[in-house]
């Protein structure tokens, strides 16, 4: 492992503003960011990091490895979650329902640690494939079904689950059509395009990184603040073991299909990060007996914050070695 | 001055189920409704503050209908049926109103 | 722990009028009142969700008004006045506070 | 369809209050809560509109708290030592739930 | 018409996040931009295209022709709405006041229209006077006194409209008072203003174009989703026909008062394109029983996508045919 | 006196646009910027002055001077009430309680005044200390100390002001956190993370000064529109000879630690100005009997416009004088 990007990504900006809010949280400061804010931030992020994508996509050539890198992602995504179900259900007392709405979680993908991933490649000189991001987009749907699958199995038994599957609501969830449209936008306008909104979406986009990862940590630093009620040391350590591990397993398939270093990484990256804005709204749906409390603390309190600090680095690593 | 008595429901609902439960009041026979947003709520299943949720899971919104006595059961039962136990908090009130048919 | 009965008035109204409800129960007679933001809604005249509007037109506002029952008529006869059909969705109900004179 | 009758307490207060008021409320043998965002009020100490503060001082938020008819008197006792004369307005009025072991 | 241009518009950034925007809210995705984050892109756009108007004017010399081009242009917007109300009674079955209400949107305009226009001209390398942002603040008051008094006109008899007429709230409305102050704003510090703020105001100015035709395109394709119950034929053809025939009508005008190439084009846009925010809430107010519902689908669900896609290369080819 | 940086300052585009929200506010206008948004505005330039003052005081070393400029800073903020509440008891009719509400304020500081100020030395190209911004995240807590000690004595015999002293709230308040944590971030980071998002927090930073600004006139001038009713003669004199008297006191204090001309125009600004934001929350309570429309309109409405347009060159004459 590179101590050098280690450090680096410590004391980057956007980190060292997410321990900001951390510890604001954490000593129960009043500062907030407000919530359309956040959602702007995020939509601006989305439709930025999907942009340059596409830019990329129509700079390099695109072609047939677009849709292995899609079909790999989809499938990868599909598989993690029974992982994460047996583990859950070996080394914790949950029940079926909520090991399976956590499940979907750890199989689906965090863009905003994608993206300070990103972040972190530009910094330290690897390059990637700009098609990764379509790889994010596909990471979704799969991850969900699934779950739905491993809930509903001798889930007639015992009369629960009677949520709908929100298939609609997840295909078309905002994040995902933002991210997969203005990679399409990017696609068509290609350089000419770039230029245009380059001022807008390039030069500020690390800054307003920092200022959404401040309000990233403030939110995680209040979770983390009710922790003690509903996080179990097995619960906290497979919080913790699930990203490295989902993680080898995306940088071994990223290898297998030939990606290069900076694709591997950010393969590991994605298979390792657990979603917390779109999956927790579709279990609200879908299994709405599962709790909110335990899937949204292990995905924001615990994995993205191990995700942003150790877990960057430690995927580049893996990344590296196995290139 | 003339007033006519309804009957006020009050639903306290988590956000992700707005959108079904306004689509089942357009198909029931609803005269009409109004969701107002919420900031914070504790219930049984604990306490939120909106600024400290980054998704719409857990979030509250209340939804009013002013509608006539007998149509409560119905619109409660079809509710029920949908949202089920996650469905939050009803409460039910009298209400006078000036323009009865309007309801 | 002694209450006092009083009315408690509900006027659900389209934003642009906000301004001009608001101004109207400062001239009158009210000891005070609370206007709280709507999400969504439907009555006769077709649904809205507040993120489907560009424009104020369409989107509406509820305002709490705690009063003396004899106090109802003609604060209701001035809103009506000025608002006309298009003031939206009036109800009346009963409720109890601590402080009469606030009132 | 069977319901059972509860009191609804309503406060409305300021906005920089809002955490200490909701604090009290978890310590208090309380069911429930639910907070809505005021965009506008008037009352003895004058009127505000939201867009014309660049504080939280003077901006109200109205609770809404469901519970039984017995333990209406110890809340509002509690409230009151805390809050005193800032704490608003709070009205009570009767409700009808459906299922009365939740509150 | 210069198929050059009409293509160049049509996949350029902020056309085309217009029409992701559609997509996303034809096919019911929860893609949303919040509200507040939609109005203070609105209030940037204006404050840019005000400050940027009043600089250019300042850098140009500044005399008699501004007043000949904002007469002209309350002119035009006091004269359209006859023409539009005429058009409707005779082609609809609508009544008195909704003909009227939805004339006032026409002799109005939007200010998103010319916006997409101005970045249309500067792609396309044509010069327009700065000026020509005055000319659109003129637009709104006189249409809607037009359309009142086209109301009012026999309203007696039926005892309606009872509405009171919304002086002080139009003349003082946001946009409007933003648009004239951060023009004068711009027009008093000159270059070195501009310096200043241009890295705020000009660098990212397309961008958050981009974001803000996203969530027009969002509004408008929600509007267009519920379009079938409102929407006549004759109504449709309306939206779809009124804005070459206003914009030919102030082409011709614009070339009558000596404007430029560019200038005629946005001259054109003006009186083609119609008001959404504005004149919407103030018809709530003075003529509270028409129907929102028409007047809101027609100008921004049919006439707004129109100009911004055929529109505007359409009205930049009458210019140079009339120049 | 030097009236050509007066004049540049009462012609920068920040004052202009603050003057037109003023104008706007005042005439009716329903311009308004969201909450959210303002909210946000003043996130961002916090996170930025803070970072910027970090990243100076990284450059220019950072040793014993510091903890000199923010000793006196917070002594400046500890003696200024007593001295308010004195003017203010012999000069109005106020009582205990209102008076030394109105003296916490002028003892603590308006970050956005400081602000400004920071822009018209940049413009006049005067050099200042970067971690003046440390000294104005010092005057907050101890203005709200000596306030609540002013009010609470003899405050036992009335039976009055049984709100609670909210240490925490204030210690912990959002603005003084996000400065102080923005501050530690740019003094890690350096240069280094500085060129990362200086497209961010650097470029548009006059920018958003100016919308900022406008809303802050907008919010002024609605004050301004009721203060027939609370401003008396009295009470207005003291909102406008208070900032130049404790600018005085500051800026002898600056000269005496050895500050150069620009910190000495820093401290002078940051002693004069009187807080709007978060002393008004925490009056609330802790003084819950006191009027927040007397020192909401004195502070916001009266010494705010003051500072901005006729103070800073004011002071930064003095500093001149001074140095
Ligand atoms: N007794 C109550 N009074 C008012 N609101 C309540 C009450 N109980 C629950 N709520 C609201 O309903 C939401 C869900 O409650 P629960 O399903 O019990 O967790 C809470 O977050 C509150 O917003
Ligand atoms: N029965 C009802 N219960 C609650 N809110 C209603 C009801 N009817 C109408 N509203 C509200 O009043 C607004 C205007 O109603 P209307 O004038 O009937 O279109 C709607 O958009 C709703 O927000
Ligand atoms: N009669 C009333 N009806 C409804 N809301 C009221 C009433 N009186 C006061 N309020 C609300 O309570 C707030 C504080 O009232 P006060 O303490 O009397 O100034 C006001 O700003 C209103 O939001
Ligand atoms: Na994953
Ligand atoms: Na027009
Ligand atoms: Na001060």
């Amino acid at each position: 492992m590179d101590w050098g990007i280690a450090v680096q990504n410590l004391v980057s900006p956007p980190v060292l503003f997410f321990a900001l809010g951390l510890a604001a949280a954490m000593a129960k400061s009043d500062l907030a960011v407000p919530e359309a804010v956040a959602k702007a931030l995020s939509l601006y992020l989305m439709l930025a990091i999907g942009f340059k994508g596409g830019v990329a996509a129509a700079g390099h050539g695109f072609g047939f490895d677009i849709f292995l890198i899609i079909g790999a992602a989809a499938l990868l995504s599909f598989c993690l979650p029974p992982l994460a179900f047996a583990l859950l259900r070996l080394t914790t007392k949950l029940g079926r329902i909520d090991a399976a709405a956590i499940a979907a979680h750890y199989g689906s993908i965090s863009i905003v640690t994608f993206i300070a991933a990103t972040a972190a490649l530009d910094a330290a000189g690897i390059d990637y494939p700009g098609t990764m991001v379509a790889a994010a987009a596909a990471m979704e749907v799969p991850a969900i079904a699934c779950a739905l699958l491993l809930a509903r199995r001798g889930g007639s038994d015992d009369g629960e689950s009677r949520g709908h599957a929100p298939w609609r609501e997840v295909a078309l969830n905002g994040s995902v059509v933002l991210l997969i449209g203005a990679f399409i936008v990017g696609l068509s306008t290609g350089e000419t395009g770039y230029k245009d909104i380059a001022p807008f979406i390039s030069d500020p986009f690390k800054g307003v990184l920092c200022l959404f990862l401040l309000d990233m940590g403030l939110v995680a630093g209040r979770e983390l603040r009710q922790v003690r009620k509903t996080l179990t040391p097995a619960l906290l350590g497979f919080g913790l073991y699930m990203p490295p591990l989902g993680g080898i397993i995306g940088g071994l398939t990223g290898a297998a299909i030939g990606l290069n270093t900076g694709g591997i990484a950010l393969l590991c990256v994605l298979t390792a990060s657990a979603s917390y804005i779109a999956v927790p709204a579709a279990m609200r749906l879908a299994l709405p007996e599962a709790k909110p409390s335990l899937y949204l603390t292990l995905s924001l309190a615990v994995t993205f914050p191990f995700n942003l600090t150790v877990g960057i680095p430690l995927y580049i690593a893996i990344a590296n070695w196995l290139s | 001055m003339e007033t006519y008595p309804k009957k006020r429901l009050s639903i306290i609902i988590e956000a992700p189920f707005l959108n079904r439960l306004l689509d089942l009041l357009d198909d029931l026979e609803v005269p009409g409704y109004t969701a107002l947003p919420a900031l914070a709520g504790r219930g049984g299943r604990g306490a939120w503050r909106r600024d400290s949720l980054s998704s719409d899971a857990g979030r509250m919104v209340q939804v009013l209908i002013v509608l006539d006595q007998e149509k409560v059961p119905p619109v409660l039962t079809a509710v029920r049926k949908v949202l089920d136990r996650q469905m939050g908090i009803v409460t039910i009130s009298d209400v006078e109103v000036l323009r009865p048919d309007k309801f």
